[in-house]
């Protein structure tokens, strides 16, 4: 299936090249950097493509399935706790890789089904899943003693869960991936994503889901539940989610309860925000550059990044509510096309945006 | 039985807190549909507002109870004027434009005063219920609720003003219709909702640590007990704050305050469930 | 015609295709359908008119499951439907085209068709769906367009396209002709009679030369009850008709 | 790693390394001194709910690494201080900690606040052999051979205060801590001096730092009716506490004592009704009477205004740890960290603001004063001094003389 099946000629080819171009950029990227940066370079790196990952998970469930969860981070959470208790007990990381991706799941399913099917609004679908990430934190953060433990896991509380082994080759476990390693491991996962949702977007389902973001009422009356629809966006958003945190969990080591936090939420809206809603490239730039200004701002001291962070969400929302990924590219295209004296036909800033 | 006495004596108080803290929100988000999530930063303005008036010599209670409502009023008539009224009828981007002006206050507070708690003394003393002491205080924060609370009935139900707000919350046409501009409405509505923000801040000051960060403890409160309580601003923020903070009081004190707080939310998250209306949306819907 | 049509107030069909009976829909101290019993025959064709707030586009909502009556209960080929969830009545064969134009305005018309066409379908069978739509309602020229773009009269076609692709038993369409010129009024007719070769239509309209172009049956509706049903020429000169109608609109 | 020399790409550094606070730069232009400089990092919280007491922490930081420029840097070579403000949030301490061993690659590491921010970086500077102070009045009980702990801990501090308590005040105490390691492990010190000295706990209440709301805890420490209340609450929102205990009347029924109270700016932001007679002890306090404590008072007033005035054990313990890794240096003749972890190891003394303070080479903690001090109208009311106490806690089961692999937090055996 290719994403040209049912789209508008033109558009179809700009999408498809920009898709390439995502592609041929990740993978540049993947093999480019670990002999282009230093180790903390890639380190840092790492830490961006884990942050990116979650951008695509939010940017999927509110750009594409119109499902507005405030509450991402409890997903983020849940995977990389998950990892961090899996792989303690178990040695072996693949295992855990999996309890990452399916534990975020498992809860999004039973959450989703008790906001779509109880026929919860969608602006109380924001506050719910706010409500629930913030209950998850208080409740993970309240678990320091030794007591709370999962087999050979503390939970730690506030703490968190410090040298939380890296991952490893399938079947060597006490061997985990160096700095390289888990940079490969990590940008290959995101590049594997992104091409899993563009497939996921470009199948049936994918049209459907698009299909009741636009308008709800009228997929029901051709035979689509949308309720069923917004479950399974909301539960593979988890689930990329999930491997987010898996990931983040690697970058440092480390895990603690500051991941459910409404900071976090907050900043993977900014990031979708940014980037583009309704484009997968644009969950990904938004998260560099943001994770980009929040360190700056830390080095500096000069800008307070609270304050940075709000100016930009202000900014962003009243300028470009679009974000920059559909602006930049709309300005792009039409450049090449006037270079190639053809008109820009037609509106383009809607169709190549996904 | 002290205990018990002691007892309901801190779920007046919790449902009294409750009540101030939601009471702009609700505001805002009953007449305009607004969901206001700088509503934390403006009480944390609010209590600011407090500190830093009783630094300056003026008498405590004029500090806590009349300059923080008509400062972080102001501040609230600036803020719809400059970001809000660009973003009616998109309810997400003024979720998101609020979001980023509660982000850029607690910036613009740190960098101006710095990250330090501070905090003024209380202005009563204590009494005691049996043998247990108790904070005179917490009668302060009991009839501020039930006065802001009176007050808002009053002015709803009384007043031109209240009349054209009722009329704009049922249909904003229809008041333009009548010659009403709901623009002004809009305006005043928000100022008025930062208004009583600003004032639960400065009533809460001297029980709570004033940080830039404080408002974050209460926003995620307040927006559920606004939704508990459904459109009757009034009646709902009442029934749904003495709901709530009976479970948070009761459930704090045979646990901790953070299984109280989960109680609390798990509560709310069940009732949106079971009545997406809130309760005022499915009961008592004639009320204010 | 190929297939006998059986209609007419005593001729009621052997076999009902949906068949409401006592239905009632109150909102609040409002009551706006007040026991209806309806029945429509299968590969019928019925208008049903009345005055605005006369509960026509309520009905409809009842009959596609958007609404669940207050009383009374609906049949679909003896099936029973009554509150039964949009999307499963619409599985069990009925379209609607509602009164506001209710499309995916962010998606090309060929999406739009697309997604209808496609619901449990082989990707060949849908695109020989979604070609052969688009071609009857000369939509080809547009399909790349995206649907919020279009104007008015020609979402109304995209709507009635992504009903038409979803291969319904029984179509709903509400106002079909509103907005339309003229000559987009008689083509509307045309393709309707055309639909009507096998499949049962139920269709609500206020313009009268248009229920006369298409109409054999008609089934007036006035406060939420129903006023008379009968041919179109008796309907339109039965005098009640005219009362109710009077100063909105002359037969 | 041979691919930092290859070429980098710029765009990718984000500008981190010029954001870098690089404070003694002017100084050692001016200097002349022409040695390539020997890198201090530093990780603490200037901003955020730590930040009240990080910032002083950091103003101490620059003040001592200017003393030792001045005195002509060490080894000939000037020190460069690289310095991030982590925000009191533990994904920076993790972010910073990698790009202080591994970009900036400093000699040394100084800083830390909370235990939680502790136990984050630890492993880190572990993993890249990268010499680490923690510089902060703690629970107590870190093993690590690359690890130094210049702060009291609760065998100097803790139990001076329950003594305190059982003597004055009686027998039954109710505990109300933060609800992480230190608070923890805190309350688990409290509970077997507690015991050692007769006593009992009555009850132990443990409350996230985000906590506000006491009042349900005020409820439930009056039902249990103790005879003292021992708080080891920590940071801005948790000050909310003493507020409302005061608010409720309880200052004149229930006396209090804490682990933590007074080490951020408690007695400048709260009123005196509030403060004052809470007992507290540590390893410094501003109010002390000796002359190295009131030179240490007004070296940093000169370089930082004359409203630093709430300087605490924190800030003497940040300058001890800076104090102490440059006299290994000195000693080492070296900045190679085996051979200053073995000049520390081998016995370092230096002068500190509350007098004579030797590092302990098989726990790595410091022998110190301590001292026994109250509030009282602002100011501090010392009791009791404690001179030379040793790190017990840790000093039972730590000896990293013998077993330098091992790497381990002890916490007390409430069993025993």
């Amino acid at each position: 299936m290719t994403p040209t099946v049912f789209r508008p000629s033109g558009a179809g080819l700009r999408s498809a090249a920009g898709f390439l171009a995502t592609l041929a950029l990740g993978l540049a990227l993947l093999f480019g950097a670990p002999h282009t940066l230093d180790t903390f370079g890639l380190v840092q790196c790492t830490g961006f493509a884990a942050l990116a990952m979650f951008g695509l998970s939010q940017g999927f469930v509110w750009g594409f399935a119109g499902v507005m969860s405030f509450g991402q981070a409890a997903f983020l959470g849940l995977g990389g706790y998950a990892y961090a208790v899996a792989v303690l007990n178990l040695g072996d990381s693949t295992l855990p890789v999996l309890c990452a991706i399916a534990v975020p799941m498992l809860f999004a399913a039973l959450l989703g089904y008790f906001m779509f099917y109880g026929r919860i609004s969608d602006a109380y679908i924001g506050v719910i899943t706010l409500t629930v990430s913030v209950i998850l934190f208080q409740l993970v953060n309240a678990t320091s003693g030794s007591q709370y433990r999962i087999g050979a896991a503390e939970l730690g509380g506030f703490n968190g869960i410090p040298a939380i082994p890296a991952l490893n080759l399938p079947g060597h476990p006490g061997e985990p991936l160096d700095t390289d390693g888990i940079w490969y491991a990590a940008m290959g996962a995101l590049i594997l994503v992104y091409v899993v949702l563009r497939a996921v977007l470009a199948s049936r389902f994918g049209r459907v889901v698009v299909a009741i973001r636009e308008n709800e009422t009228r997929a029901q009356l051709i035979g689509y539940d949308p309720r069923l629809y917004k479950l399974l966006a909301f539960t593979i958003a988890a689930g990329v989610a999930g491997l987010a945190g898996c990931l983040y969990a690697n970058w440092g080591g480390f895990i603690s309860p500051t991941v459910f936090g409404l900071p976090m939420s907050a900043q993977v809206i900014i990031y979708v925000l940014v980037g583009g809603l309704g484009t997968l490239v644009g969950p990904m730039l938004g998260a560099v550059l943001i994770q980009a200004l929040i360190i700056t701002a830390g080095s500096q001291s000069v800008l307070d990044s609270n304050l940075g962070l709000g100016l930009v969400l202000v900014g962003f929302v009243l300028l470009v509510p679009q974000g920059l990924v559909p602006v930049l590219r709309g300005l792009s295209w039409r450049l090449i096309e006037r270079r190639a004296g053809k008109a820009a036909p037609g509106p383009l800033a809607t169709e190549t945006a996904r | 039985m002290d205990l018990a006495g002691l007892l309901a004596f801190n779920v007046l108080t919790g449902i009294a807190t409750l009540v101030l803290i939601t009471l702009g929100l609700g505001v805002i988000y009953g007449m305009m549909r607004i969901i206001n999530l700088a509503h934390g930063e403006f009480m944390m303005l609010g209590a600011y507002t407090a500190v830093m008036a009783s630094g300056a010599g003026v008498n405590i209670w004029i500090a806590m109870l009349v300059l923080p409502p008509l400062v972080v009023g102001v501040i609230g008539l600036v803020l719809e004027r400059t970001v809000i009224r660009f973003l009616y009828g998109r309810m997400m981007d003024t979720m998101l434009a609020t979001w980023g002006v509660s982000l850029g206050l607690i910036g613009l507070v740190t960098t101006l005063y710095g990250n330090v708690v501070r905090g003024v003394s209380t202005p009563v003393g204590s009494f005691d219920i049996g043998r247990y002491g108790a904070s005179l205080y917490s009668l302060v924060i009991m009839a501020t609720a039930l006065g802001a609370l009176a007050a808002m009935f009053g002015l709803l139900r009384f007043t031109k003003f209240g009349l054209i707000l009722r009329a704009t919350m049922q249909n904003p046409r229809m008041a333009a219709a009548l010659g009403v501009q709901p623009n002004r409405i809009y305006m005043a509505t928000f100022a008025l909702g930062a208004a009583l923000a600003g004032l639960a801040g400065g009533i809460l000051a001297p029980i709570s640590g004033v940080s830039p960060a404080m408002g974050a403890a209460y926003v995620a409160r307040a927006f559920i007990t606004v939704l508990g309580g459904g459109p009757a601003i009034i009646t709902g923020t009442g029934l749904a704050s003495g709901l709530f903070g009976t479970i948070n009081e009761l459930v704090s004190f045979k646990t901790t305050p953070v299984i109280g707080d989960v109680a609390l939310l798990a509560a709310a998250i069940l009732l949106i469930r079971l009545l997406p209306q809130g309760i005022t949306g499915r009961y008592l819907r004639r009320s204010l | 015609m190929t297939l006998p049509v059986p209609t007419g107030l005593n001729g009621v069909p052997l076999r009902p295709l949906i068949e409401a009976r006592g239905v009632t829909m109150r909102f609040g101290g409002v009551t706006a359908v007040a026991g209806v019993d309806f029945t429509l025959g299968e590969v019928e064709l019925r208008c049903l008119i009345g005055p605005n707030g006369a509960g026509k586009s309520t009905f409809f909502k009842i009959l596609t499951g958007q609404l669940k009556p207050t009383e009374g209960r609906i049949a679909l080929r003896g099936t029973d439907i009554t509150g039964a969830e949009p999307h499963a009545i619409a599985r069990l064969g009925v379209g609607i085209k509602t009164q506001v134009p209710n499309v995916f305005n962010g998606l090309s018309v060929h999406e739009n068709v697309f997604v209808a066409a496609s619901r449990r379908k082989s990707l060949a069978r849908t695109r020989a769906i979604v070609d052969e739509t688009l071609t009857r309602l000369g939509l080809t020229g547009i399909a790349r367009r995206e649907v919020g773009q279009l104007a008015h009269g020609q979402r109304q076609w995209v709507e009635i396209a992504t009903v038409l692709a979803q291969e319904p038993e029984l179509i709903l369409l509400d106002e079909p002709a509103a907005g339309m010129t003229h000559e987009e009024v008689h083509r509307t007719a045309a393709l309707i009679r055309e639909i009507n070769r096998t499949h049962a239509l139920i269709v609500v309209e206020h313009d009268m030369p248009f229920i006369r172009m298409i109409a054999k049956t008609v089934t007036v509706f006035n406060q939420g009850r129903i006023l008379v049903e009968d041919e179109v020429d008796a309907v339109l000169a039965d005098r009640r008709v005219r009362d109710v109608y009077l100063g909105k609109q002359a037969a | 790693m041979t691919r930092g020399a290859m070429n980098r790409r710029e765009a990718l550094k984000l500008g981190m390394a010029a954001a870098a606070g690089t404070v003694s730069a002017p100084f050692v232009s001016r200097a002349g001194l022409a040695a390539e400089p020997i890198k201090l990092g530093s990780l603490l919280d200037g901003s955020g709910a730590l930040g009240l007491e990080g910032k002083r922490m950091i103003e101490t930081t620059e003040y001592a690494v200017e003393l030792l420029n001045k005195a002509g840097g060490l080894l000939g070579r000037p020190i460069q201080l690289i310095a991030y403000d982590t925000q009191s949030t533990m994904q920076l301490y993790t972010q910073y900690a990698q790009q202080l061993a591994l970009k900036d690659k400093v000699d040394v590491i100084q800083g830390g606040i909370t235990s939680a921010s502790r136990e984050a970086i630890r492993p880190i500077f572990g993993r890249s052999k990268t010499l680490y102070f923690y510089n902060t009045q703690y629970e107590g009980g870190v093993c690590d051979r690359n690890v130094f702990c210049t702060g009291s801990t609760p065998a100097q501090t803790v139990n001076h205060i329950v003594d305190y308590g059982l003597k004055n005040w009686g027998k039954k105490a109710y505990i109300v801590a933060a609800d992480y390691n230190y608070g923890h492990i805190t309350a688990s010190w409290m509970t077997k001096f507690m015991k050692d000295g007769g006593g009992s706990v009555a009850g132990t209440d443990f409350f996230p730092l985000d906590v506000t709301n006491f009042s349900s805890a005020i409820s439930r420490i009056q039902q249990a009716q103790p005879t003292l209340v021992l708080s080891a609450l920590v940071g801005a929102n948790h000050s909310g506490f003493y507020r409302q205990w005061d608010a409720a009347g309880m200052k004149a029924k229930i006396p209090l004592a804490s682990s933590v109270f007074g080490l951020g700016d408690e007695l400048t932001t709260m009123d005196p009704s509030t403060t004052d007679g809470i007992v507290t002890c540590y390893g410094w306090y501003n109010d002390l009477d000796t002359p190295a404590s009131k030179a240490f008072v007004s070296g940093m007033q000169a370089k930082f205004g004359a409203d630093v005035t709430d300087l605490s054990e924190l800030d003497t313990a940040t300058y001890e740890g800076i104090m102490f890794w440059a006299e290994a240096v000195k000693k080492a003749g070296s900045v190679e960290r085996d051979k200053v972890i073995a000049a520390l190891e081998g016995g370092i003394s230096i002068e500190s603001p509350t007098g004579t303070v030797t590092m302990d080479g098989a726990t790595h903690h410091t022998i110190r004063n301590t001292y026994l001090a109250r509030p009282k109208n602002r100011k501090w009311e010392i009791l009791a001094t404690f001179p030379n106490s040793f790190p017990a806690d840790t000093g039972g089961a730590c000896d990293l003389l013998k077993n330098p692999r091992m790497n381990k937090q002890f916490t007390p055996d409430l069993k025993g």
